[in-house]
């Protein structure tokens, strides 16, 4: 049988089906991450609906020798854990792909098509029962027998699952005998194309989700304060600081609200610590006031919004862009932000230290704007490196420097809009912030020239603000000069468009991709460098009116040949992304 | 360690005539200096209301937020700088209206913390409307027939919501309010002082008059500040006889206490280390 | 008049096996077909989390809101139309964590309405997270040390809140529960009936098993439930013993009964009328 | 003595100050509701700091013969409560101008001017004692002496002073008292060149707030339900509406906060009624999640916004329109939705009836977006005519209409994007409102197809919508054809802009005013078409960042020669207004 195309150029799709509850995402990520301490490089992604138990739920786990950049639209091995998993992605199967199912599963007559498919069973059921396992760890025998599929060894499955279990020895083992009999069992009775070639590895990477990068830049960034309610898509990044909170030295707190978790977050900058809080549409709705308490007492804090589909609670466990507008305009009053958009897991780590920096280099609050595929997708990369992070406090006044002449000004008027700030108990130093309008002490005034002089030194800050995301790489192009085709997109939609770039340029079109990443203050001249010479040019946003696109239309005056709104909750496909540019192109 | 006077400011002061938060504001300044602190030492978190420009008169750190949020900025100062004695003014809208979400949280945390509650059972700084803790059938802007609300009692709310010390002053018993403040500041917990405090512009039935009359210490009536029923029922007394004084004090561990970094220096003073980060990362290899 | 069948809808359960939403759902429809209802004469108003699948199982009106605020949205439908029997379906999160700015003010106001708390002492919808309602100690996902802030009491929290009828129900007494939602929904104010709900996913300490050994009846217990300090007693009791049954139940005039307007026919039956305006617009001249 | 200018064309601008607690506002309005019914045209408004008793308080009033849009920039007659008032307002007071003050009040050598200025002497503390009414009615004895000043009887004032303590004798007869010994002294010992010719008048007229008259509106409009939380500038409806309550049959609710209060006018409205609510910035933060409720249930709301200068608690007693994009993005996800911004109070009337009609016929929430200066301030017009008043209640089926076949279904999928809603307790139907994303019934899903197609059939409504606010003059144009210049405002804006092209045209330069009304859809033809052949432009705003500005080059590409952002918290003056004007011209 003729290998699937991406079999050849050493890459392949898995995807592991079945009911919330069977272990879907832990199984698809162990999976990634054996894989990637194979030395191959990952991308998995998560698709379920909001149910504890039951409905279906699919993570896809796309694997290379070479970079992923977001799961390919066609499956070359499903896992199917239930009947209804391999007859639902059959569509997604490519040609030559197969099923690796339970042997009890009966399919049938006509429910699998005869050609094209492999069917692989494997005795899942009956391994597990030897193995004296629970239901749940037919997961694991099915992952056993795909990486003898693929002709791998069970290596590093067994570490991961080893670590995950570590000091629970009988767990290990009979996880371990699971994979080798199910391993074992593929290896004799099964064959299939889609094999590894190990030799282009690259190793030592790590494999993370954007929360887990996010949460990993906060620490890095020295975040000392995170508070907030649970969210989907938000709260994997609260999970994961409270767990690691004595590891770090950081305040983690559920709070009882969204307004709680970020007043609270506004109460700790005040203080002098770097704070962060993190939520999703509703729960950002909820911190909007508080939000702009920070904007008006020049707090810096740092709020992850993590998007998902709305309005309203719309659909909690899938994906969207459609909160762009919002979160730029969001609060009543002016006063300068920053609103910046992570397109992978290492834009989630550095630009939520960048994120960090300019909130307290220049007193303001901070969005990190991410969205459900990038913060629970998992993604293979280059460790971070602590080592690059510069943190930079800005005119934060360290307590021994303080030097106790006159009354402490918390709103000093300065030419470059910054007031030095002291901490919190700094000794001979008293520290008034107000919500209220204020005079440089912070007592609370109306006074029509005061007023404007507050409003005044507060928007100084802009110019070296912009100056300061000039020099963060604001705007990314990626392709070569000259392009057929401009794709122009933000945050999650950066993998899939730079699949979609792999694929045009392997039918000859030459296309580039335009990533936004710091959508307030707006980098409008970058925008429009990048956009020169650039071909047709097609805008690509998960949100119904295009907002990016209108964005763009008041910054700059461009508009696009094609803006391509999707809107079900799902990311784009690679292969989506270039038919239409082929189209276009 | 601050004088009654260096705890003021040279801002104008704009509470209306007669009005409570005069005597408030002098019994919690007479508390601080008692127990010796330094301005630099306390911090005022202020609501919005009238109560709320306690911050322009009070010359200690502080900070003015917004409607309803005192209490999640002053747990989150606390924990910041446990080193601070930090102080919430609230107002009776602010404490049990729009901030109601947040005061059975507080109470059950138990930070240590104290909330000064401004009661004068009516919103003063938007023009006298009814307030949760306005009493059935009191004519205000909006109850033109009188409150149909059964109020909000600060006092057996606290109590339902485990606080540890649950206390109330009034303005026209100056001494034992600085007693009862100093009680509270010194309590290690969450302390809520409910302070009957007359709007001189809004309220005209719960006067100096009303109080006058009916008030009566709890401290000298025999009640035991440990007996969690008599509590309850003695918060249920407002009619004749209203108490004032410590209701129930129990101490138990303070939401500091139950997280491990706060065992050594503040929060605020700790160096930021992005180093910490690198044996975490590699925790994802 | 409805029957249990026609209570159900053809959406597919996706309660996890087990849990014991199940029969509380069960629970409420027994009462509803009790009451003789039909199923437009219902409203049922759900938060999010598990509990908030209730609209999408119960073919009566339905209102599936936003987290925490099921009681705002319960209380304006009964006052548009006062013919509905309105039933809030909460989660403990979504009345106590989330939405405890509502409920003290729910229960002071009294409109008559019923709000059922399914309660599991988790998040669950969630993925597992501590709730207000989590006892101390309980290790979770957000508390790997075990909680440590004291668990809010929805009992007394009721009880200080003035509510008129204070209840408590276990899923695993359905007798108990179908004869406690009927006296629920028959009482005319503002009913509280906090559900004890084993989370079978995500709560291994609040389990069937926990509960069957430890509630007693109230109803067979000798407690008055016209006696407040014994019903803030009882809902103390937590360990050997958990109390189910009424704690508390007075009547008083509802929140409707304040309203003048509610005196004729519903709301939503009256005929928009701008002529109304006329007067008033003449007495700005 | 020469009359001032304005007195020469029958028009004259009263200040009447004095501390919080002396009765301004109520001063001045009693003086607007006395010269309205004297037939004369009034525009007052209040000044003053968010204290209870003490900080300054002004209320300026000017009246004529004419219409009268805006306060004139400069006073004729200030009528000094205190001796503050009489020295803050010196500059502001037109040569020949005078000052009314109690005998009792002594001005030190060189503090007035002695030229120019007319000091009018009033023994107000002697006339109370004697007519033993309480120190505040200082306040209506000057009221009395002003009349006398510009030659009219006291007649409307007793009238409107009577009524205002009708029940209560003894205080009407000393008030009567009052004003007539002012008016008598006044009229013996003083002469002013400020006399009106009441000829002019135009009798029959009220005296309205931009507040009163969106809370007729909602009357008008068949609103039966308000819910609220008291804040400035928006508690003033909520003050009326509940006054008025058994009048109207309406139910009027102080919320507990501003969360519940929207969640409960979406709870009104998904059971059949018209509902409401109102607030400013900060509360309206918190019903930004509330308000993606109803947009994702498609529940028909109105919330009027009161904006006042932000951010934070800003200044909670004067005017901005600094929320104009954080209303029209307001709330996570997309759906469509109404913002509408009146200019003055016959707007405040028919475009609150407007949005009611909107609102419940596209099932969507919709934004008054007024503000302080809109809201608090005094305008004579014409009566509102509720005969012209047509509620159009859209697709709402009545509950005797309900043919009872089939289940209902709540969001039909339908051609025009609106479903049919029933009436809650409509016999043998029930409803299902779901704030997840839902299928026609309102169960909930997350069905790729299904959603979408629900999205689709909300956005559905808006080329229908769209049409509909363009036969509702959304952009109005104010002056005549080829101007030299044109200016462009929105709200409260208009006033000042109208007072400013009559000060133009009397220097032979000719403006134009383009008032926006509808912010959202936005009336990009209209405005396009009205800026043609403009001249030179001026947009005018009272926020930092050209709000509107930003959203009209948006909508069109069309810019500026000049933006003016004014934000100190007060509204622009007629007289800036022209001054600018003219440079441009
Ligand atoms: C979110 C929000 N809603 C409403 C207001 C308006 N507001 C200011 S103070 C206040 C109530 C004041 O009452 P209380 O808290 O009792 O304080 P007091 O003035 O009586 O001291 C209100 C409703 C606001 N500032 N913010
Ligand atoms: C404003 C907002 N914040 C957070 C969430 C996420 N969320 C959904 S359900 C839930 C809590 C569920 O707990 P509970 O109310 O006890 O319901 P259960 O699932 O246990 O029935 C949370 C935090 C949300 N939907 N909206
Ligand atoms: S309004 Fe009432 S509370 Fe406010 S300052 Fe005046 S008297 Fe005091
Ligand atoms: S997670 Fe818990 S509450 Fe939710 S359905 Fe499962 S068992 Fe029930
Ligand atoms: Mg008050
Ligand atoms: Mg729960």
């Amino acid at each position: 049988m003729m290998g699937s195309p991406t079999a050849l150029e050493n890459r392949i799709t898995f995807l592991i089906g079945g009911e919330a509850g069977q272990g879907i995402t832990r199984g698809g990520s162990v999976l990634g991450r054996s894989l990637t301490r194979a030395g191959l490089h990952v991308f998995g992604t998560i698709d379920y609906p909001s149910i504890i138990r039951g409905g279906h739920n699919f993570y896809t786990l796309t694997v290379s020798g070479k970079e992923v950049y977001a799961p390919d639209d066609m499956v070359d091995l499903v896992i199917a854990l239930n009947k209804e998993t391999a007859l639902l992605h059959l569509h997604a199967l490519r040609k030559g792909g197969g099923i690796v199912y339970d042997e009890r599963i009966d399919f049938e007559e006509g429910e699998i098509p005869e050609e094209g498919v492999k069917l692989f069973s494997i005795p899942l059921t009956d391994i597990v029962k030897e193995v004296k396992g629970p239901p749940i760890m037919r997961n694991t025998v099915a992952l056993g027998a795909a990486l003898a599929l693929v002709g791998l060894d069970t290596k590093h499955l067994e570490g991961v699952i080893a670590e995950a279990f570590a000091g629970r020895e009988k767990v290990v083992e009979s996880n371990v005998s699971a994979i080798r009999m199910g391993h074992d069992f593929a290896w004799a009775h099964h064959e299939f194309d889609g094999r590894f070639k190990t030799e282009e590895s690259s190793p030592d990477r790590i494999m993370v989700t954007g929360s887990e990068a996010i949460a990993l830049g906060a620490i890095g960034a020295g975040c000392m304060f995170y508070s907030a309610y649970p969210m989907t898509p938000a709260s994997a990044v609260l999970h994961y600081l409270i767990s690691k909170d004595q590891e770090t030295g950081m305040i983690v707190i559920q709070a009882e609200s969204e307004i709680a978790a970020v007043t609270m977050t506004v109460g700790a900058a005040y203080a002098g610590l770097r704070s962060m809080t993190g939520t999703s549409g509703g729960g950002f709705c909820l911190m909007t006031e508080g939000f702009g308490l920070a904007g008006a007492t020049e707090s810096p804090i740092v709020v992850m919004l993590g998007q998902r589909p709305g309005p309203s609670t719309g659909m909690a466990t899938y994906t969207a862009q459609a909160d762009l507008l919002f979160a730029i305009h969001v609060s009543q009053g002016e006063f300068p932000r920053v609103v910046v958009a992570p397109g992978d897991v290492d834009d989630c780590f550095t630009r939520t230290v960048e994120a960090f920096n300019l909130a307290e280099k220049y007193q303001i609050p901070a969005i990190i704007l991410a969205d459900k595929h990038i913060l629970e997708s998992h993604q293979s990369t280059q460790p971070f490196d602590d080592e690059t992070i510069e943190i930079e406090r800005g005119e934060l006044i360290d307590v021994d420097e303080w030097t106790g002449e006159g009354e402490y000004k918390r709103y000093e008027i300065t030419e470059s809009g910054v007031s030095p700030k002291i901490i919190l108990g700094t000794r001979g130093a008293t520290m008034l912030a107000n919500g209220n309008e204020h005079d440089e002490y912070g007592f609370t005034t109306a006074d029509p020239v005061g007023v404007v002089a507050m409003a005044d030194k507060r928007f100084r800050k802009s110019p070296r603000l912009v100056e300061d995301i000039n020099g963060l790489e604001p705007v990314k192009v990626y392709g070569g000069s000259d392009p057929d085709v401009t794709l122009v997109g933000w945050g999650s939609t950066k993998g899939p468009a730079l699949e979609a770039l792999k694929l045009l340029g392997e039918e000859g079109i030459n296309a580039r991709f335009i990533q936004i990443v710091y959508m307030e203050p707006f980098p409008s001249e970058a925008f429009a460098k990048a956009m020169e010479d650039g071909g047709k040019s097609m805008l690509l946003e998960t949100n119904i009116t295009n907002q990016l696109g209108r964005l763009i239309k008041e910054h700059t005056g461009l508009g696009f040949d094609k803006a391509w709104a999707k809107y079900d909750g799902r990311p784009f496909n690679p292969g989506e992304i270039a038919a239409e540019a082929r189209r276009l192109a | 360690m601050a004088s009654i006077r260096e705890l003021g400011t040279d801002q104008k002061n704009y509470w209306c005539p007669g009005c409570g938060n005069f005597g408030l504001l002098n019994g919690v300044k007479r508390a601080i200096v008692r127990l010796g602190l330094r301005r630099d030492q306390v911090t005022a978190v202020t609501g919005i209301g009238c109560h709320g420009k306690t911050t322009n008169y009070l010359a200690v750190n502080g900070f003015h937020v917004i409607h309803g949020r005192v209490l999640p900025v002053a747990t989150a100062i606390k924990l910041a700088n446990k080193e601070q004695t930090v102080i919430g003014f609230a107002g009776d809208g602010d404490a049990f209206g729009i901030g109601m979400g947040h005061f059975p949280h507080a109470a059950r945390r138990n930070p240590n913390i104290t909330l000064v509650v401004h009661n004068n059972l009516i919103y003063g700084l938007t023009t006298g409307q009814t307030s949760p803790t306005t009493k059935l059938g009191h004519v205000t802007k909006t109850s033109p027939r009188g409150a149909f609300e059964e109020a909000i009692n600060p006092i057996s709310t606290a109590l339902a919501s485990n606080a540890g010390f649950v206390a109330r002053g009034y303005v026209g018993e100056m001494d034992h309010l600085v007693d009862l403040m100093e009680e509270a500041l010194r309590f290690r917990g969450f302390a809520l002082v409910d302070i009957l405090q007359p709007c001189v512009a809004w309220n005209r039935i719960n006067t100096y008059d009303f109080y006058n009359k009916r008030v009566y210490k709890l401290g000298e009536s025999g009640h035991d500040p440990t007996d969690l029923t008599a509590a309850y029922e003695r918060a249920e007394e407002w009619s004749e006889r209203i108490p004032i004084g410590v209701f129930y004090k129990v101490e138990r561990p303070t939401y500091g206490d139950n997280f491990p970094v706060l065992a050594g220096e503040p929060m605020v003073r700790k160096k930021l280390d992005s180093g910490k980060v690198a044996k975490l990362i590699s925790e994802f290899a």
